[in-house]
């Protein structure tokens, strides 16, 4: 189980719940298990979220990146820059 | 109602006109209500870019040799309206007998733009901001307008009657300045504050000229600008001075009269309390530093 | 000056050689976007709303169609309407307003004529009817109960409802317990800071030329950060096909945030389709202030606490972020900015607002000035309260590798004490405050990021290299790109030519931006250099009738034992023979992006009888991570301090009760000119970003962060007043001194 | 919409060309002739981008009316290299990196002409003033006045 870490704009998908244990081999399989769980969650996180694994930002979009059974997820807002 | 935010880089219908002498100049003028004359248009261009009404003839006044150039007799100086500040700046004698109004001249933007700006352009642009007015007004300087009805002589100060108005009527110019010859121990500073050190316009404005009699100042004339309309004297301020020895208490007293003066509007350069406040100061440090040139 | 962690010693990295572009920029021979000219090109203006808030009702073009010269006219009407859900949304209607103006200055339509004096006369002539709106101008104005709505495509969908609202965002940040973490606290600073909107300031104004071809094909020549995204984002507006547009990037004059976004590009390409002729648009700099994205204007209340010993143990913040006229993150990548302190104890409000400005656009390491100005001001005060030394406190708070950011996530690898340190050990530091002066030090960060980006580069038979991405060059980026391939092949830089291709002739590669071109870019580049190493390698095995494993590659040489070192020139000469042209393309999406942190240090003096604040010494230390070209890193750094500096003193949007930007020119709008600044010494801390081949972490947002709050301590120091609402103009300043006496 | 035929030299060239009164010469310089080296970064002499110099001394171009060049000598950042021989000061940018995006480095490069030609051996404060109306906004202004010192140390070298 893979821990995941929420920003509140996302725990209002999740009647404010910030952790949650999830299943998953990879970012998208644990964003599809959020989805199932919470439906409209999904969308957000694959539309603007930055993710972070084990603390290494990962860019956007990366949902097929491998996670490990005790990996730590983070769910950033989507960091840009000028 | 709202300023249009339609952009405009181009001037539709204006003509260029560059006459070679007064009389072609004014004879243009006389003819159309709308033809306009400039030196350095370096106000000119910016306001038609913003909107103003398009001139349907732009007379160049920079090709009429009584306009552009110096010349000085007995300490008297004669100056063409539309001579380059940058002419004025450089040239150390006229810099030596007002240097006030020397650096109020080359206060007036950047380097490209004392390549353009004059007098004449800086004055009749009625600006109540305008940098050399104050010193030129401290300094009693005369203004000669040409016109259909022929020339004229008048104070500076009679030139501007509010912000982008002036005496002068549609078919009239002014051609150069007189500027007499300072008495004894008399001698100018022009302060002015701008919130960087250079590209801006006057929030505050102080012209101060001074007649010493050793540690004693004999007479003064104290203008702002950029505070009301028009250029503000300050008689309270002149009075405060003559008879000093510009000590602190006389100082102070400048600071308040200049102070007092003032009748500013909150805009986007300044605030009213603001105008007030360093108008006070800027004239009590003008004073001072006239009061050294004139004793040095 | 450059403080070194012990990093590899290598032969190119880390050297100054003349920038690949230079020649062209200083002989004026560099073609920008508004120096291109084709055959037949009409010139293109837009018509904009001369309210901040209006329906519109209707829209009449046919007496300007009427008008000499005209050509084409393009309306809201002629793009497709877009799901609001969807991303490309609020870009789509910035660029042009479909039956709402959001703000002054706000496209309604465009004319494109054959004079550019034809067009905007044309362009004055489109009679549009607007039933004009209350404008939402402020913060305080969109969260008023019962304002008006400023743009009612913003829903709360980010409250997993659906209602209009003022709001773009509302959410907290938190950690540990704030209550007890004040109870324990020995030392509670409660302050109220307030920032004003700023520009970008560029000075190149937005410009592109397009042309539509027969074949419905849009060729677009354009100045941005980031042509692919043009291509993209011109293309969802338009509701095309990517294969129907191919942009091709004019050097870009500046950019700093403000051209990851698009305006004239669809609308030029609806001007040149309907008129079958090229059409060029140009912004004028009015339109640029009144139009194009500034950076948010803030309002921060913050409590810091703190034990006697200097442990910062609680913060505690609401933080509101104007937005402009379209939804954003303002708010929250502000609350990014406070993860410089361990804080145990955290507690942070965000919200994000939708107004009647123009819709905010990224501006260096964007929302982080504004908190920075908030949390180092209060730490600057708890030092001088606890009578601590300003660089002493912070070292003892300092996140490092493993601390977690406000988001929750750890830091990876960062240098934030050894920038600090470089500052404490510095001259500038240990010399005393000129008399009469006072003496402010500030930091910042920002996290960077790494994102898409590619790269192919080719070997010429005369063993010269060309490098080409897709990156544009918006501050030595080329000579960067050239740096590192030399160094991975063993090249002489100067015999590396850096390209920048378009979009047909490259990979995709993501907007310039977030610091991320020497970093990913860099990387793409690094690894088709490997790559070819290995093809080199393959073919001097041929060459030498060797087996490829007893190939070493040294100093841009194949070695073989027993025989003389094959230079790269000598493989590319047989090239023909041993298997045809040598070339390698690769393509990533970067991870692992390194947070770089600054410290600044400036002594000021003040005149307390005008306001006037005036810089007598500066000094910038940032983490570069390594610095690839050590000018152009301290470039950056100083490029960045000065816009900090300028959005300290005296920049500002002032707009008037009916939302018209008052000061929209340079002449009012007062960024810092040559007289204004004094020389902007750099230190350049290096400490390797681990996830780099060459420790990149890319060095281009940092710099704007510190400036503010550096100069805010240093005013501070020299009169003992604290400043907390910018720009720290001389009326501000003079108006806080007198209220303290 | 009346055209005034110009005659004027251009970096030394005679050239002449027709442009309308109401033309500024910013847009005749780079449309009649295609000197795209004079930028539009204002169009209201308050950032120098389009500097040139008219019989020799510094002007915004975007304040000028077209028909004003009549009989002057413009000078031009295309103007500044001798051949292929680069200006001291175009030198020392280079080598100084003293430019990043490089719109303003034109009109930076005409006024540090000017400014040297004038004065051979300013200040570092001198050159910051003649330089006040020229906006670089990549900068900070650090490296183009040690470029611009760098320059005059050269030439006065070569003197």
């Amino acid at each position: 189980m893979a821990t995941v870490h929420l920003q509140a704009n996302h725990a209002s998908f999740t009647d404010g719940v910030r952790e949650l244990e999830v299943d998953g081999a990879t970012v998208g399989a644990v964003i599809d298990e959020l989805d199932r769980r919470h439906p409209g969650l999904g969308h957000m996180l694959r539309e603007s979220a930055s993710v972070a694994i084990d603390g290494e930002l990962q860019p956007r979009g990366t949902f097929y990146a491998p996670v490990a059974t005790d990996a730590d997820l983070h769910f950033l807002i989507p960091i840009t820059g000028g | 109602m709202p300023r249009t935010a339609l952009p405009r880089t181009r001037f539709p219908r204006m003509k260029y006109a560059a006459p070679s002498s007064v009389d072609e100049a004014v004879g243009l003028l006389a003819g159309d209500a709308d033809a306009r004359v400039f030196a350095g248009a370096t106000d000119l261009i910016p306001q038609i870019r913003s909107g103003r009404p398009e001139p349907s003839v732009l007379v160049d006044l920079k090709n009429i040799d009584r306009l552009v150039g110096t010349s000085e007799s007995g300490g008297n100086w004669t100056v063409g309206a539309a001579t380059p500040t940058s002419t004025l700046t450089a040239d150390v004698s006229f810099t030596d007998a007002f240097p006030g109004l020397s650096e109020a001249s080359g206060l007036i933007g950047s380097d490209q733009i004392q390549n353009r700006s004059s007098w004449g352009g800086n004055l009749c642009n009625a600006s109540p901001a305008a940098d050399s007015v104050p010193a030129l007004v401290a300094n009693d300087v005369r203004a000669v307008v040409a016109g259909s009805n022929g020339e004229r002589t008048i104070p500076v100060a009679d030139v501007v009657t509010g912000p982008g108005q002036t005496s002068l009527a549609d078919d009239e110019f002014i051609v150069e300045f007189e500027v007499d010859a300072p008495a004894a121990n008399t001698s100018d500073a022009y302060l002015r504050l701008i919130p960087r050190t250079e590209m801006d316009i006057a929030v505050v404005g102080a012209a101060v000229r001074v007649t010493m009699d050793g540690d004693t100042c004999t007479a003064a004339s104290v203008v702002l600008g950029a505070v009301a309309p028009t250029v503000v004297r300050v008689p309270d301020a002149e009075a405060a001075l003559v008879g000093s020895t510009l000590d602190d208490a006389a100082l102070a007293a400048v600071a308040d009269a200049a102070s007092a003066a003032c009748n500013p509007i909150d805009d986007k350069r300044g605030t009213i309390e603001y105008r007030r406040q360093v108008a006070g100061v800027l004239a009590k440090r003008a004073a001072v530093i006239a009061a050294e040139r004139a004793n040095s | 000056m450059t403080a070194t962690e012990n990093r590899p010693t290598y032969k190119y990295v880390g050297t100054r050689p003349i920038r690949h572009d230079g020649l062209e920029k200083v002989t004026g021979k560099a073609r920008f976007a508004a120096d291109l000219n084709l055959t037949g090109q009409l010139r293109g203006v837009m018509v904009r709303s001369p309210h901040a808030h209006a329906r519109i009702k209707s829209i009449d073009t046919s007496a300007a169609e009427a008008m000499p010269g005209v050509k084409s006219v393009t309306t809201g009407a002629d793009f497709p309407d877009i799901d609001p859900a969807m991303p490309a949304y609020d870009e789509s209607i910035n660029v042009i307003a479909r039956d709402e103006v959001l703000y002054h200055g706000h496209v309604v339509a465009a004319v494109a004529a054959t004079t550019l004096s034809e067009a905007r006369a044309a362009a004055a002539a489109v009679k549009v009817d607007y039933d004009v709106l209350d404008p939402i101008l402020s913060i305080e104005g969109a969260l008023e109960d019962g304002a008006t709505i400023s743009n009612k495509s913003t829903r709360t969908l980010f409250l997993g409802q659906d209602d209009e609202t003022n709001l773009a965002s509302m959410a907290p940040f938190g950690r540990g317990d704030v209550e007890a973490g004040f109870a324990e606290a020995d030392v509670v600073v409660e302050r109220f800071f307030t920032t004003k909107a700023v520009h970008q300031g560029y000075i190149e104004p937005h410009a592109c030329v397009v042309d539509v071809g027969q074949d419905g094909k849009a060729s677009i020549w354009a100045s941005s950060q980031g042509h692919f995204a043009v291509r993209s984002k011109t293309a969802d507006i338009l509701g095309w096909g990517t294969d129907k547009i191919k942009v091709t990037p004019a050097e870009i004059g500046g950019g700093f945030g403000g051209k990851t976004t698009i305006y004239l590009e669809p609308i030029a390409v609806k001007l040149s389709q309907k008129a079958s002729r090229p059409v060029k648009m140009v912004m004028t700099r009015e339109e640029v202030l009144r139009a194009t994205g500034p950076a948010p204007a803030a309002e921060i209340a913050i409590k810091v606490g703190a034990k006697n010993d200097g442990e910062l143990t609680t913060i505690q913040s609401t933080m509101k972020y104007s937005n402009g006229s379209a939804k954003g993150y303002a708010a929250m990548l502000g609350a990014m900015s406070t993860a410089s302190y361990k804080f145990p104890n955290l507690d942070i409000q965000t919200f994000g607002t939708v107004d009647n400005t123009p819709k905010s656009a990224a501006y260096r390491a964007p929302s982080a000035p504004q908190a920075a100005f908030a949390v180092e001001s209060c730490v600057d005060e708890i030092a001088k309260i606890l009578g601590m030394d300003p660089i002493e406190i912070r070292l003892q708070n300092a996140v490092i590798e493993g601390d977690i950011t406000a988001m929750g996530a750890p830091h990876p690898k960062i240098g934030f004490i050894e920038t600090m340190t470089a500052i404490k050990d510095s001259e500038h530091y240990n010399s005393p405050v000129p008399e009469g002066a006072g003496r402010g030090f500030g930091t910042g960060f920002w996290f960077n990021i790494g994102e898409q980006s590619s790269a192919t580069v080719n070997l010429n038979e005369d063993g010269t290299a060309t490098v080409i991405t897709g990156s544009p060059d918006i501050g030595g980026s080329r000579a960067s790109m050239a740096l590192m391939a030399a160094e991975t092949l063993g090249l002489d830089p100067m015999r590396i030519t850096p390209i920048i291709a378009d979009t047909e002739s490259v990979g995709f590669t993501d907007i310039t931006e977030g610091s991320r071109a020497t970093f990913a870019t860099g990387m793409a580049v690094t690894n088709a250099c490997n790559e070819l190493i290995e093809q080199m390698k393959a073919r001097a095995a041929t060459m030498r009738g060797v087996d490829i494993e007893t190939v070493d590659w040294l100093d841009g040489a194949a070695i073989v034992d027993g025989h003389d070192p094959l230079t790269i020139a000598e493989i590319t000469g047989q090239a023909k023979q041993t298997g045809g042209p040598l070339t390698s393309t690769a393509s990533l999406n970067a991870a692992g992006a390194g947070p770089s942190f600054a410290a600044h240090l400036a002594d000021v003096a003040v005149d307390e009888e005008t306001g006037v604040v005036t810089i007598l010494r500066y000094t910038a230390a940032q983490d570069a991570g390594t610095a690839i070209h050590p000018s152009y890193v301290e470039g950056q750094m100083q490029g960045g301090s000065a816009q900090g500096i300028g959005w300290a003193l005296n920049e500002e949007y002032i707009y008037s009760d009916d939302g018209v930007m008052e000061n929209a020119s340079f002449l009012d709008y007062r960024m810092p000119v040559a007289s204004d600044l004094p020389m902007l010494e750099t230190i350049i801390v290096e400490v390797p970003n681990p996830s780099h081949p060459y420790g990149v972490r890319g060095v281009g947002e940092t710099g704007i962060v510190p400036p503010i709050n550096t100069i805010a301590n240093a005013i501070h120091s020299a009169t003992g007043v604290r400043m907390t609402d910018l720009p720290m103009s001389p009326p501000n300043v003079l108006k806080a001194i007198n209220e303290q006496k | 919409m009346s055209r005034t035929h110009v005659n004027c030299t251009v970096n030394g060239d005679e050239v002449d060309f027709l442009a309308s009164d109401d033309t500024s010469l910013l847009d005749a310089l780079r449309d009649e002739l295609g000197l795209t080296s004079v930028k539009e970064g204002c169009g209201t002499g308050d950032c120098g981008a389009c500097s040139i110099t008219v019989d020799g001394k510094l002007n915004c171009s975007c304040l000028m009316f077209a028909p004003e060049a009549e009989g002057k000598s413009i000078g031009t950042v295309e103007g500044l290299a001798d051949g292929d021989q680069l200006h001291p000061l175009q030198t020392s940018f280079l080598e100084g990196a003293a430019l990043q995006c490089g719109i303003c480095t034109p009109g930076v490069l005409v006024a540090a002409k000017v400014l040297l030609d004038e004065n051979p051996s300013p200040t570092e404060t001198e050159i910051r003033y003649a330089l006040a109306g020229n906006l670089c906004r990549c900068t900070g202004y650090d490296k183009i006045i040690h470029a611009v010192q760098e320059a005059a140390v050269t030439i006065g070298a070569g003197k």
